[in-house]
């Protein structure tokens, strides 16, 4: 008997809990090179912004062991040519697509949002909340990003959940003292969902030219190397929320996501892997769907929050 | 179309002290690997280095790829300590290599340091399309550091020299002996190197009236065009297209398209 | 000439930046036998308490990608143990000892601190707020470390300041949102210096067994992985700061010191590297001079800060 | 005294399916070296894996220390990817080895899968204090995975074997052929392998009034005793002592001091 794989998140259905973490995948026709982007439960999409963004200046990534530090600072086509080029791409292959949008003011999240919805250019919205890379955030005393404040982060999700009748996800930072004070004000705004976890900040510097290695000074960290401090975040999280969890971090390989279904995520994403490995996604859907045949487990959703402590 | 693909090394010897050149067996990517493309090489299984280490073709052989790489940090110094029989993952080949014109006349190879990787291919290459060897110029700091001279002169190409030592050829940079050798409208120029002599052979190119097709280096992650981490500054200016990759939309670019005032030098190395 | 690589913490003089990470170099006598540990700028000991503790239960350890997490849950020998066999074998060795303490109550903070000053136990005393290892950080929304609440940093580091006239170094959690409202709470309250980082978080789950890999479930995350995390903390809190800060977070070589000495810590510690190489932390004073030689930068204080920007 | 030192590894073969013994020259190391104690190999160069991996001496020879290994996972892969003339760097000797009473009569060393690794080196040290070979009982899964059989055999050792599905020796496990094998108050029984079977043996051992050294195991991040990561509950009570340190308090115990209750197989692999 094939094992049960699709799972749901909100209204989201998933034919599998594997999908791809923003801006590590493009917008999908990169690695629709190597395998078929449909079989994945979704593809999440570099975040879009109203207008084309260029970024940061570069050097934008540094390695750092099992680790990547990047400041991209959301280069990106806008959402106008999203619609015209990369959402019909998407829908011609018959990809589930959320669609992770960011904005400087919750007005700016609310009209991608609405117009996403309008086009049917998405099944689901991730507002990301979290990126360590954008000078909107400002760097005086105090935390900055949205999602360092529960209040910062009801008050977003509240606007979204007002503007769309899509699934709705917020993607939080890994840079609080505790996870479940923006993932429930998330939920009590009425989010669909949390994505745990965006980048943790980070920084490098080169001794010999005494520079910072990024021309931002200060980055994200992801890949392997953050994967047990977004393991714990998503149990932290799962453990006191109603709503769904979509973990990630370091994910790459069926293993590793399996630890996040067992720690209580309904979905995992595959972000800084699919460098190393373009189809690190698929492997995963399939070494999955291994596990539960070799351990006759009918359903992944049995898997979810399992852990036997 | 890109493969990844676990090829066996043929060889992987010294070429010059701290330099190495690696060949691998894979012929899907033989048959598809054009002059002034890359492929990302995997360097340990475990995930420190995580990412792979782009590397230019040097020749592109019926069944195999070679490279030519300085052992710069952790990821070449694992490469180099890789044996023939062991396995290596090759992501590749990726990127858009040199473009040929074969109506212009006379066309100049200019390398600076370990950026005369990728030339050798793309001698053979022009030999072959303009049914006449390229003239080729190489720099380096000194002799011992000079690559792929007896290469090109096997292949019928004059070679000119510069060493910032002056211990063979013209002492200076390699960009001085392109000056030398008076580039027109009707030259090609090819170069790589670091960013301050690709940026004078652009200068050169554009006093000339010669065209340039410059090969950049940038920090990469995917060489898919996806993390959008390996951008350089471009000439255009709307902000969907300032930022071209140089994965995808290069390695390889017309020196014209660069925006040169805008990249950073206090970050090369 | 010889560079100069004398540092000083407050009123406390170490003879080079470079100490160790309390909890990983025991008390020293592990590690004298492969160098001479009064080489180092000084030796920071495991946490004591009041009273010997056993610890958290078996398995303790687990490796992840380039990092270590660990629940060692501060087994210790107890102060009375320490007066009478470790410090007498430091002080023969000629070592500068930082004591690190723990306590559940300011109170036990400052009895520890008094009776290692009366005994000449110790050279300074680091006191650590941020273990996330021990249960009396209770779990319950909310976080949960003293480190993580800058008021409750105030109050241990008062209480601390009226006990004792050691330099004084409070030990901090990367777990929070912005480090610099810890760090000035330790200032305001007297600190002479802050020590940067401790573990972070994090978890890992065996998929075959579906326990955690730590029998108390959630450890600490160290090593090399957790490296820039620390650089940019310590970079943020030493451009508020008026006192000093010890940088610490996946230190492996010299050229890893230099980069946190850049960013603005005055000293550094080596921590989970000494288990992959025992005499890690003297090869890096012995790189650092050679650095400090190649450059011809007379004093290695000139470094502190010193990043390009 | 421990070292730590890059040696030249002098072989590394399969000794049964995905388990291997890697001999390395290290005259230091083996002059010091004793049955029971342990080294902690460098897998990587990089920092993945970033712990080394502790490894009993399976023999001690003139110049050189053999390990055998089973490859479990990721450094114990990369270890078996190690060729002769690559280098390793090797820490040790560590621990605290078995203790031979000679003036006992019997000595039994009793195995289970992997766990026989130290044993070749202790049955030559009891050999040697004892002028005769000890009674060598071997425990596996079935057949294929027997290990050293041949070993002790050429040392003159009587050797006993039990596997799982009977497919050699006694089906079953070692425990109940060392029960057939009646220890007395006058036996010495050495002990490797895993957990459940060792308790099984200290309790053939505590009922019989044999005495019974176990060679523990434990995730190890130091190897020096200073991270205490590595710890088992002992019986003794007192805060200050309940937990021991297999790195250096062990990895050989006396059976009886180990609180064989308090550990949880749980978590055993
Ligand atoms: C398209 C392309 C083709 C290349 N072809 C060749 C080639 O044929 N032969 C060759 O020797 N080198 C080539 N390089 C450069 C090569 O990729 C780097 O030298 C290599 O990645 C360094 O890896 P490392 O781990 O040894 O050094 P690291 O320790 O990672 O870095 C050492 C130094 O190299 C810099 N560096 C690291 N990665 C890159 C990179 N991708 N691009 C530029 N600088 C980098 C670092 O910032 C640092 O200063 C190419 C680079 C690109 C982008
Ligand atoms: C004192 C001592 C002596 C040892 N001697 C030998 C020997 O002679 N031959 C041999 O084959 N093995 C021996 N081991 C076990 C060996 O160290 C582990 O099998 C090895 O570390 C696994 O590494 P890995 O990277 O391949 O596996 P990992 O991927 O790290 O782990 C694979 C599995 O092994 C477990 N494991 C990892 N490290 C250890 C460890 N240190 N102790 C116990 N379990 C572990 C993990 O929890 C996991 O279940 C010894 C262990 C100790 C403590
Ligand atoms: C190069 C790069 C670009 C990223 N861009 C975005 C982005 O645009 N929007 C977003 O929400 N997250 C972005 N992220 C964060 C990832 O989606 C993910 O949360 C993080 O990388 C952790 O997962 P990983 O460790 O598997 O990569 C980016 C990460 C990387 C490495
Ligand atoms: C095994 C282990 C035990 C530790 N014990 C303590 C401790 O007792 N007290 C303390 O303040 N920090 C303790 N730490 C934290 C370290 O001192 C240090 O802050 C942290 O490991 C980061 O440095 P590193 O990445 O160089 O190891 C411990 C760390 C490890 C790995
Ligand atoms: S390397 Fe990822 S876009 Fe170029
Ligand atoms: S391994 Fe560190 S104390 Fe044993």
């Amino acid at each position: 008997m094939k094992p049960n794989l699709e799972v749901r998140i909100g209204a989201l259905r998933m034919k599998n809990p594997v999908t791809v973490a923003s801006g590590t995948f493009g917008y999908g026709q990169e690695y629709a090179r190597y395998f078929d982007i449909a079989a994945l439960g979704a593809v999440t999409i570099k975040s879009i912004t109203l207008k084309p963004r260029a970024g940061n200046a570069p050097p934008r990534l540094v390695e750092t062991p099992a680790g990547i530090l990047n400041a991209i600072g959301l280069q990106n086509v806008g959402l106008d040519a999203y619609l015209a080029e990369k959402a019909p791409f998407l829908r011609k292959h018959g990809a589930t697509i959320i669609a992770n949008i960011y904005g400087s003011q919750p007005d700016e999240y609310c009209e991608l949002a609405r117009r996403l919805e309008e086009a049917h250019a998405a099944d689901a919205i991730e507002a990301n909340l979290s990126c360590p890379n954008v000078h909107d955030a400002a760097t005086a005393r105090g935390p900055a990003l949205v999602a360092q404040i529960p209040e910062r982060v009801a008050e977003y999700s509240r606007a979204l959940r007002a503007a769309t009748k899509l699934p709705l996800l917020v993607k939080l930072t890994p840079n609080v003292a505790d996870i479940r004070e923006p993932a429930l004000a998330a939920q009590e705004a009425g989010a669909d969902g949390v994505s745990l976890i965006n980048t943790l900040m980070g920084m490098a510097i080169d001794p010999e030219t005494r520079r910072p290695r990024l021309a931002n000074v200060i980055g994200g960290l992801s890949g392997p190397a953050i994967r047990p401090v977004a393991l714990k975040m998503v149990w932290d999280a799962s453990r006191v929320l109603q709503i769904p969890v979509i973990g990630m971090g370091g994910i790459c390989t069926a293993p590793d996501a399996i630890q996040f279904l067992l720690a209580g995520a309904n979905a995992v994403a595959v972000g800084s892997m699919s460098f190393r490995q373009p189809d690190a996604a698929l492997q995963i859907v399939r070494g999955l769907a291994d596990y539960l045949e070799h351990h006759q487990i009918p359903d992944v959703n049995d898997l979810v929050g399992a852990i036997a402590t | 179309m890109p493969y990844v693909l676990d090829c066996e090394i043929a060889a992987n010897d010294e070429a010059a002290p701290a330099h190495r050149r690696m060949r691998v067996c894979a012929p899907q990517i033989a048959r598809e690997a054009q002059p002034g493309q890359f492929a990302m090489l995997q360097t340990a299984d475990g995930y420190a280095p995580f990412l792979r280490r782009p590397m230019s073709f040097e020749r592109v052989l019926p069944e195999a790829v070679a490279f030519l790489y300085k052992v710069e940090g952790e990821g070449t110094r694992l490469l180099a300590a890789m044996r023939p029989g062991q396995t290596i993952s090759v992501h590749g080949p990726l990127g858009k290599g040199f473009s040929i014109d074969s109506t212009i006349s006379r066309h100049i190879l200019v390398a600076g340091g370990i950026g005369v990787a990728p030339l050798p291919a793309l001698a053979d290459a022009v030999t072959r399309a303009c049914r006449r060897p390229p003239d080729v110029v190489i720099g380096a700091r000194t002799k011992r550091f000079l690559l792929c001279g007896d290469v090109f002169r096997s292949m019928g190409c004059e070679v000119y020299l510069a060493t910032d030592d002056g211990s063979v050829g013209e002492k200076g940079v390699a960009s001085h002996v392109l000056e030398r050798l008076a580039p027109n409208p009707d030259t090609q120029i090819y170069a790589c190197g670091p960013m301050p002599m690709m940026r004078a052979t652009a200068q050169i190119a554009a006093r000339s009236g010669a065209a340039c097709q410059v090969s950049l280096e940038a920090q990469m992650a995917c060489g898919d065009g996806a993390c959008l981490g390996c951008v350089v500054e471009s000439i255009f200016e709307n902000e969907g297209e300032k930022m071209v990759r140089v994965c995808t939309d290069g390695p390889v670019f017309d020196a014209q398209h660069i925006d040169w005032n805008a990249h950073n030098f206090a970050y090369d190395r």
